[in-house]
């Protein structure tokens, strides 16, 4: 299925290069672009967190993720699209996935973000588990909107 | 024996990131799934656990042939 | 009004620096990161644009910007917020606005850089004059949907 | 006389960035309005225009004091 409107798309170990994101969907036809980070944040669930690792079942959350981009563009003509979800040890603050999305006008680009992380928590096979201060550790499970202990 | 990739939890459930199924293919999703929770830590998986074929999304009576990736997939929390 | 959640509100002539402002609203408590830009398109309205000039009035545009700013991290506690527009001459893809929200959910962070961008096309003076291939120039009149043409 | 700034196409409509308004100060702003119509260019402007004092919306009949900064607004078109 070619879709030329689909960027870029990859999980990644190295750090996210954001520049080079917004530079993928950048184009004379584009008035906007949406980018979205998200960030390890120090506390979760109360909990002191030192860092996340990510676990990714690589080429099928490669595979989920250009659907989603796919299926998005598809149902908006004109929006350019590239995504990076990266694996390994994050700290506090690093970026942990990254959506850049352009279109001629603000709505699109705004509303394909939000779609694209949406979609990317429902469906990505990717996984995280926190490191806390205590020297803890547990996989974060959404469905119980918590975490399961390990150890 | 069909063999199965772990991730994550269930990695750490089984103590492998991929063992072999005691079931023959070709199979049901949901027949592998019970042969799996038969092995030791297979009490930890939850009821209805997620599966993927060939890196897609299968369902319970979806059928699992020869030489197919099955992907055993805790549930996901990406972002 | 004392705002320290408003990290940064500027209406300049250098173009905007992306990555300084993605970094002014970086937190340990931030989870999630919401960029916009508006960028200068080719066509709009469907005639050919070379470029458009940016005219504020720079003081109040900066006071409505940073009213805009204080107004949406007063109504969601834990926004931080950094804004600049820029002003002068710009040819197409350059970017005129950049709009950097973070906090510790996603929602909060979308909602945020929407809600900023749609006030600022409501209530901050600034003015842009298109320029067209054809030598033509106009200035956008949002209140009837298109330009009014000068000279 | 009251100073008005002026800028974009109110600054084309008038062909300068500032001009004394031939009234006096206190005045209502819908008064200096009429005011600036009456001068050349004056018709280009639309039946309500947006008027800002000391950097502030201002409602028609808002009163402009001596020294106050007044500025005439085009339709906005920021982003």
């Amino acid at each position: 299925m070619h879709s030329p409107d689909v960027r870029h798309v990859a999980v990644v170990t190295d750090p996210i290069d954001v520049v080079a994101l917004l530079a993928a969907v950048a184009a004379p036809s584009s008035g906007a672009t949406s980018l979205f980070l998200g960030t390890v944040r120090e506390v979760n669930d109360g909990r002191a967190v030192t860092g996340i690792d990510y676990e990714a079942y690589q080429p099928m959350a490669e595979s989920e993720l250009r659907a989603i981009a796919r299926e998005t563009c598809a149902d908006t003509a004109g929006l350019l699209v590239a995504v990076e979800h990266r694996v390994g040890t994050l700290l506090v603050g690093d970026v942990s996935v990254a959506i850049a999305v352009s279109h001629a006008h603000r709505a699109p680009a705004l509303d394909g973000a939000r779609r694209i992380i949406e979609s990317l928590k429902q469906r990505v096979p990717i996984w995280k588990q926190e490191h806390y201060v205590d020297g803890d550790r547990a996989w974060v499970d959404p469905t119980t909107s918590g975490t399961a202990r390990t150890a | 024996m069909i063999p199965v990739l772990l991730f994550a939890s269930y990695a750490d459930a089984f103590g492998a990131r991929r063992l072999d199924a005691p079931v023959g293919a070709p199979c049901r999703v949901d027949t592998l799934v019970d042969a799996l929770r038969a092995l030791p830590g297979g009490t930890r998986l939850p009821a209805q656990p997620l599966v993927a074929v060939n890196r897609t999304w299968a369902a319970p009576d979806a059928i699992i042939s020869v030489g197919d990736e099955v992907a055993l997939i805790p549930p996901v929390a990406g972002g």
